[in-house]
């Protein structure tokens, strides 16, 4: 008997759910709010997998302060370009890569250029090219290497920005003059020495640091308008083969040294950064706004249900403390709780973060332990009037204890109310945490809309709409369907409390 | 009990919630990590005797109890002491600033009540139609907005798109001569803040008007009201509006401390020269006397707003249990 | 009928205070209290059901609540058999508990609605310990479901109140109070909330399943119901008892001017019978501290100068029949 | 002549599960210069046959079909502005169950009686609030609680000032719905003389709606009894109570336990069973999963129509009590 009643009281409970389901069902806006909601999940857990790029930390991954790539289709966006990455291996990883350069030499016999898993210091990804020179196979003239990639623009309009990197070593150069250079050559095949370097001595690996950036006035130097050029604009001044290549010149050879020079090229790159970039563009420093996007929408999501379930749950423990046990107790919790309540939240909470520090679980807690009077209020006051309630009476007539009056008939009688109050307080927690990064006292280690909004403002970007509108918008609408569900829910599970 | 007496209580309870926020004002401040000393010589070494003076001129050797009660005396004084970053006396500041965010919060909350509730009603009049959906569906997401990227839209909109008013401050500079010109030139400056503050109450104001209305209009003496002939007008406004308005009086003392969070962002957004800008700035500079005295006047606002709904509530519910 | 009483009640004061918060407490200068039961004294007898009929607010449901102390009196003292209640501990209470029962007024404020019936039936044996395990739980719920005639027992126990009709509901919470076999139950007007048509019903089921309790104290504002459902009255007025007798006794010899008001005033299913004017004047005064005098003298037709001065006190006026009032006791 | 006339009306609510038959098909007459009784048990749609003779109902219902005449005009058809502005309330009041939540509580009683003055005259507001006053003082109430609102008013004073707003435009009709449920059995009595002396006074016509059958029969001249949105037997009073053809009738009328008994009685009678939902009322005879005589017949035949016993007498039952068969 007891199986079978087991079994019809879990039917029960399965009909319940589905009537709950029934009536939230025919809830247009709950629905609408839990779509909604339901898209945001998604959005948080599989977002930030659509694109690589770190949110804070990765810099320059398009130009900076570009619309998204698609804006190209829009009336007056046609000249926008992506970015172009003409060299897939910037490591060396693979000997294979080599073959991807083109080598000339004007001693044929004395290089050797091989694929190097030495020498690697300071240079990124797991190996180099090793350029081996044979002093004793040579003439004491100018020897010199080129290692160049051609790369097509089809764009007539330049990037917003190039940069070109270099790793390198010398070793065996005592007495040997070397110069190294990067060199630029356009669709008319005029050259640009973007950087050189003279070698005199052994040099150890060199910083990894981009060697020419377009935007460096050491670049725009080499063009006569100086700090007014724009050396991309200058250089891609049309579409066609464009090259790039590193040379090596060797001088003063010592023909009689045993010692072979090795010179070791790491991380030799050239990137084009367009005047566009990915879903959704790029901020002030070039970073992916799609994937702030995605990594603030978990941070929205996280901190807005961890904050409303602690401050809800505290607000329901006090509630249901104070009135309870009435008296003292509840005079005391309540005063404290309207005291709370008539100092201004914000700038208590920007205080309180100034003090104890910016990180996220700091936030997540001072927005708790200030969101929960409230509702602790509004529990409050239900448990009176439950108190006052027949049923309660019944129990209590009945022998139940204190304990089992609140476990058995307060608790699930309030209980609507907690899921409805769950749902309203995620809203306010997000748009708090909003607030505080949008005043500049978020986690600066973890992208959330409040500081995409910040940086907007900081940065004076309230003309690029690409980059203002998704993070308020996705606040907004996230609120939003919180709000909804949470106004269906009430519309839904309270009136039941109500009704008799 | 008479409505003196009440009257009477009410403002006993205010006083004693002052005096609580008070005290937890001062123990925040003191909790505060940071020697002011440390704070106001950032960048300059002082000699040690200097240290001595300043920290004698704060009271900062003094014990917690007379730091405490010198607090008391000298904010009930309305002496909040220097600002650690201008050195101008804190109180000046604020009453140059009081003004502007007295001005931006009373102009938007008048607004938002008088189209929150004249929407509202209509909204309720009319419920099911075309009008109540709009009306409902609007008034949700600008209660979901949040104010700073309101005011950013507004910006954008209203400062770079038509170019119609300024994006920032609080006048113009220089400021026109002219006290009329002087008006005027407020009103400009004010209209898109008080805009954003205004659509940020504004939903929330209507939502709560229409709903409270719809439960009035379930009650009981609405159908006598029908029955007696008054035409679904006069229910409305007269019979539903009247009792529906008791919650809503509640309510506008439940809005001022969200209001006052929603007017620092609007502050900070156009750079209104009030005191949300005021804080905000205090907090880059961990200007601490600057930021306990704008907390005992948030404080003191919304604890002085609470107290007169309460009397105002007195003087309208008939029913009132004192 | 035994004449042992199971329940003896003495000295009864049950006063409310009238104040606003802790806050304002030490504004309010005078002390005022609403006095709800004012020096009550009663026997019921075992197997008795003695009904206590009165109009609303006279404290006739405090008076019941106090009797099984859901309610601290404010003096004055409850004998259970030869224990004092009101001198026992809440431990020692919670024991006693299964003892005395009460059915509430209202079935639909009663029942807590997120409960299914066999958890509201079975609440009172769970509480108190009184069953194993979750089979003899339902053994026991269907039996007295079956008693309630609900039945069959299976298809109500896993209902929750909202799908129970007025009657239904009546009888869950019946069920609930007698299922642990109570020696004293206090029906609150159990039927007045109910349509007169499935009153019968419960009353019926209550003197049916008397075997399961001893005796009842039945509130009720119905003199008619009394009259039949009851053995003894008592009728209350402001907080004191009036008259007390046989059912018999006092609605064809009533004492009281109340009690005669009463009866006048209960309208009688039969347009051959319409009755005339009842006689009695103005409206129940305020409960708040009322003054040392007859509380009917403001009413009263037939009020004379010592009922304006004098308390009456409850006398038997003879075969147990007792009037408070200063006209009848000679 | 008849003050009011109903013949077939029908009143449905359309809800989320289905559509609530609560009137259906109802013959309901009202002679001038009567009161007329209207008992049932809750949810049988008394209150809501009520409320269809004001045209009064909630949002989600409305009168379907039937026909609704006052003082031989038809009032069924007439539009929603006539009606609210010539018929109701100053043809038609009514007082409310519940007088508790049925006065505002924002306004003083005076206003709200002189208010249902001002929309059906147009009087000067001094002359309306002394109207109000001489209204209080003829229901019994002092005239200077006017000034007052209804919280500071008892149950029973309440009711009065509802009673005296619906007097206030001296309306041919008035329809009580339940006028002294929830009151004390001695303010139900002096409520009861109150009503049964102005109805003798101004000439008044009276529906009285009550579950409690015993205030009927004190205050009515005929009653009809309404079960599952159907009246079943329609008499003058006293016919009724002593005759009852209906088994409903019968049972509702021996369910009332009465003082003047000689006996103390050890069982009470009762109807088995509930009523049914109105959204799915049985087939046949409504009454008939309750009724002690119920056949074959009355489960399938469809519901049994009004049979005259005498002329003022009707009654809907296959089976009537009484018949021999």
């Amino acid at each position: 008997m007891t199986i079978s009643t087991r079994r019809k009281r879990f039917n029960r409970l399965i009909k319940r759910a589905k009537g709950f389901w029934g009536d939230y069902k025919q809830n247009k806006k709950g629905l609408f709010g839990l779509g909604l909601l339901f898209f945001f999940v998604l959005f948080a857990l599989f977002g930030p997998m659509l694109s690589d790029n770190h949110p804070v930390m990765d810099w320059d991954v398009g130009g900076r302060r570009v619309p998204p790539a698609w804006f190209k289709y829009l009336p007056g966006f046609q000249y926008l370009v992506p970015n172009l990455d003409p060299i897939d291996d910037v490591g060396f990883g693979d000997s294979d890569e080599l073959s991807a350069w083109d080598i000339e030499t004007n001693f044929e016999d004395s290089f050797t250029v091989t694929h190097s898993t030495e020498g690697y210091e300071r240079g990124s990804g797991p190996g180099s090219i090793l350029i081996s020179l044979d002093s004793e196979a040579i003439e004491p003239s100018a020897a010199n290497i080129k290692i160049s990639k051609t790369f097509s623009w089809d764009y007539s309009n330049p990037p917003k920005r190039f940069r070109t990197n270099l790793n390198f070593k010398a070793e065996g150069v005592e007495g040997t003059s070397l110069n190294i250079r990067l060199v630029l050559v356009d669709a008319k095949r005029v050259e640009y020495v973007l950087w050189q370097r003279d070698i005199i001595s052994d040099t150890i690996w060199s910083y990894p640091e981009y060697k020419v950036d377009s935007y460096s006035i050491k670049v725009k130097m080499i063009f006569p308008d100086g700090v007014f050029a724009d050396p991309a604009h200058i250089i891609f001044n049309g579409t066609g083969e464009y090259e790039f290549y590193f040379m090596a010149s060797f001088d003063n050879i010592d023909t009689e040294s045993t010692v072979t020079t090795h010179l070791y090229v790491d991380d030799l790159n050239i990137e084009l950064r367009g005047t566009s970039y990915g879903l959704l563009g790029t901020d002030q420093w070039g970073r992916d706004v799609y994937s702030q996007l995605a990594h603030g929408a978990k941070t929205s999501l996280f901190v807005g249900l961890l904050t409303a379930f602690i401050s809800v749950s505290i607000g329901l423990i006090v509630g249901l403390f104070a009135g309870f046990s009435g008296g003292l107790v509840d005079e005391v919790s309540m005063r404290f709780a309207d005291m709370l309540l008539v100092i201004p939240f914000l700038p208590l909470l920007l205080i309180l973060i100034a003090i104890l520090g910016q990180s996220v679980l700091n936030i997540i807690l001072v927005i708790s332990l200030l969101g929960w009077m409230g509702f602790s209020r509004v529990v409050r006051s239900q448990v009176l009037s439950l108190k006052e309630r027949t049923f309660i009476e019944a129990a209590r007539a009945a022998g139940g204890s204190t304990i089992h009056i609140t476990i058995k008939h307060i608790l699930p009688n309030v209980m609507g109310l907690v899921y409805v109050s769950l749902a309203t307080n995620v809203p306010a927690a997000i748009t708090a945490e909003a607030s505080l990064s949008f005043l500049g006292l978020g986690d600066p280690s973890i992208m959330s809309w409040g500081q995409m909004l910040h940086d907007i403002v900081y940065y004076s970007a309230i003309k690029e709409l690409y980059w203002v509108i998704p993070p308020g918008l996705c606040i907004a609408l996230l609120a939003v369907s919180f709000v909804m569900m949470g106004f269906s829910l009430d519309e839904i599970l309270n009136p039941r409390l109500r009704r008799r | 009990m008479s409505l003196k007496r009440y009257i009477l209580k009410r403002t006993l309870y205010s006083i004693v919630l002052l005096f609580f926020a008070l005290t937890l004002n001062f123990i925040i401040f003191r909790m505060a990590p940071g020697n002011p000393i440390q704070i106001v010589a950032s960048g300059v070494r002082l000699k040690p005797e200097m240290v001595e003076r300043l920290i004698e001129l704060w009271g900062l050797n003094e014990p917690l109890h007379v730091q405490y009660i010198r607090y008391l005396k000298s904010t009930l004084t309305w002496d909040f002491g220097y600002s650690y970053n201008s050195l101008e006396p804190v109180g000046r500041e604020i009453m140059e600033r009081l003004p502007n965010t007295l001005l931006l919060m009373g102009v938007s909350l008048f607004f938002a009540i008088v189209f929150g509730t004249v929407f509202g009603v209509y909204a309720a009049y009319k419920r099911g139609s075309l009008f109540d959906l709009t009306t409902v569906t609007v008034s949700l997401f600008s209660y979901a907005l949040p104010t700073f990227w309101m005011g950013l839209l507004m910006i954008y909109v209203g400062g770079y798109l038509f170019g119609m008013f300024p994006l920032a401050g609080t006048m113009s500079r220089p400021p026109p001569l002219d006290p009329i010109m002087r008006i005027f030139d407020l009103a400009w400056h004010l209209f898109l803040p008080g805009l954003t503050l205004f659509l940020f109450q504004y939903g929330g104001w209507l939502l709560m008007m229409r709903s409270t209305l719809l439960e009035a209009l379930h009650e009981d003496y609405i159908t006598t009201a029908r029955a007696k002939g008054v035409a679904e007008r006069g229910v409305l406004f007269k019979h539903a509006f009247r009792n529906a308005m008791l919650p809503l009086v509640t309510n506008i003392a439940l809005q001022i401390p969200g209001l006052l969070n929603g007017a620092i962002l609007t502050e900070t957004v156009f750079s209104w020269r009030g005191l949300g800008l005021y804080t905000w700035s205090a907090i880059q500079f961990t200007d601490y006397p600057v930021l306990q005295a704008v907390f005992y006047i948030f404080a003191l606002v919304t604890i002085v707003c609470n107290l007169i709904v309460d009397i105002v509530y007195g003087y309208i519910d008939p029913r009132i249990q004192y | 009928m035994s004449q042992t009483p199971i329940i003896r009640v003495r000295n009864l004061r049950k006063l409310f205070p009238i104040r606003g918060g802790g806050l304002s407490s030490f504004l309010t200068k005078e002390e005022l209290f609403v006095h709800a039961v004012d020096d009550v004294s009663f026997d019921i007898n075992t197997d008795e059901v003695l009904g206590l009929v009165g109009e609303s607010g006279c404290g006739k449901t405090t008076l019941g609540r106090l009797l099984i102390r859901l309610l601290e009196p404010t003096s004055g003292e409850v004998y259970y058999r030869d224990t004092n209640i009101l001198s026992l501990s809440q431990s020692e209470m919670r024991e006693l508990r299964p003892k005395m029962q009460i059915i509430f007024q209202d079935p639909y404020e009663s029942l807590n609605p997120r409960m299914t019936v066999l958890d509201l039936v079975a609440e009172p044996l769970e509480v108190n310990d009184l069953i194993e395990n979750d089979a003899e739980k339902e053994e026991k719920v269907a039996e007295i479901l079956e008693q309630m005639r609900l039945t069959p027992p299976e298809e109500f126990m896993f209902r929750y109140p909202h799908e129970l009709s007025g009657g239904q509901r009546q009888r869950i919470a019946v069920a609930r109070a007698l299922i642990i076999h109570p020696d004293f139950v206090v029906a609150d007007e159990p039927v007045s909330m109910l349509d007169t048509s499935t009153r019968g019903e419960i009353l019926n089921l209550m003197i049916e399943l008397k075997a399961l309790t001893r005796s009842y104290l039945f509130i009720t504002h119905e003199l008619a119901v009394a009259r039949h459902f009851c053995d003894r009255i008592a009728i209350m007025y402001l907080g004191r008892i009036m008259e007390m007798g046989t059912s018999d006794e006092i609605v064809k010899n009533p004492s009281h001017p109340y009690t005669r008001a009463l009866l006048e005033a209960t309208p009688v299913p039969n347009p051959k019978s319409r009755k005339e004017k009842v006689n009695i004047k103005g409206e129940v005064i305020s409960p708040i501290n009322p003054p040392r005098r007859c509380r009917f003298y403001t009413r009263c037709l037939m009020a004379e100068e010592i009922c304006s001065r004098l308390e009456p006190e409850l006398v038997d006026i003879g075969g147990g029949h007792m009037v408070a009032c200063h006209l009848n006791q000679g | 002549m008849n003050v009011l006339e109903a013949s077939d009306l029908k009143v449905y609510y359309h809800t989320a599960k289905g559509v609530v038959r609560a009137v259906d098909g109802v013959d309901f007459i009202v002679e001038e210069g009567t009161s007329v009784g209207l008992a049932g048990e809750s949810g049988c749609g008394k209150t809501t046959l009520g409320l269809s003779f004001l045209k009064l109902l909630p949002e989600n219902g409305a009168i379907e079909s039937g026909s609704l005449v006052f003082e031989g005009d038809d009032i069924y058809s007439l539009d929603e502005k006539t009606f609210r502005e010539n018929i109701r309330w100053s043809q038609i009041a009514m007082i409310f169950q519940g007088a508790m939540n049925a006065l505002n509580p924002v306004f003083k009683v005076e206003d709200q009686i002189s208010e249902a003055i001002k929309l059906h005259s147009n009087k000067k507001k001094k002359e309306r609030l002394q109207m109000a006053r001489d209204l209080l003082k003829k229901v019994d109430i002092d005239p200077t609680m006017g000034r007052h609102y209804p919280h500071e008013f008892s149950g029973g004073m309440r009711q009065r000032a509802m009673i005296a707003m619906a007097l206030a435009c001296d309306p041919k009709l008035i329809i009580a719905d339940e006028p002294t449920t929830a009151l004390d059995v001695i303010v139900q009595k002096q409520l009861m003389d109150l009503l049964r002396r102005l109805k003798a006074e101004m000439n008044l016509s009276l529906i009285v709606i009550s579950h409690d059958i015993s205030v009927l029969a004190e205050l009515c001249d005929y009653l009809n009894i309404m079960y599952a949105g159907r009246i079943v037997e329609w008499g003058e009073i006293e016919e009724i109570f002593e005759n009852p053809r209906h088994h409903y009738t019968h049972g509702l009328i021996s369910t009332f336990p009465t003082v003047e008994d000689e006996e103390k009685k050890s069982r009470f009678e009762f109807i088995p069973g509930a009523p049914p939902n109105l959204l799915d009322p049985p087939l046949g005879c409504r009454f008939h999963p309750r009724c002690p005589a119920a056949t074959e017949i009355c489960m399938q035949e469809p519901t049994p129509e009004m049979r005259r016993i005498s002329e003022k007498h009707y009654v809907a039952c296959h089976h009537p009590r009484g018949d021999l068969d």
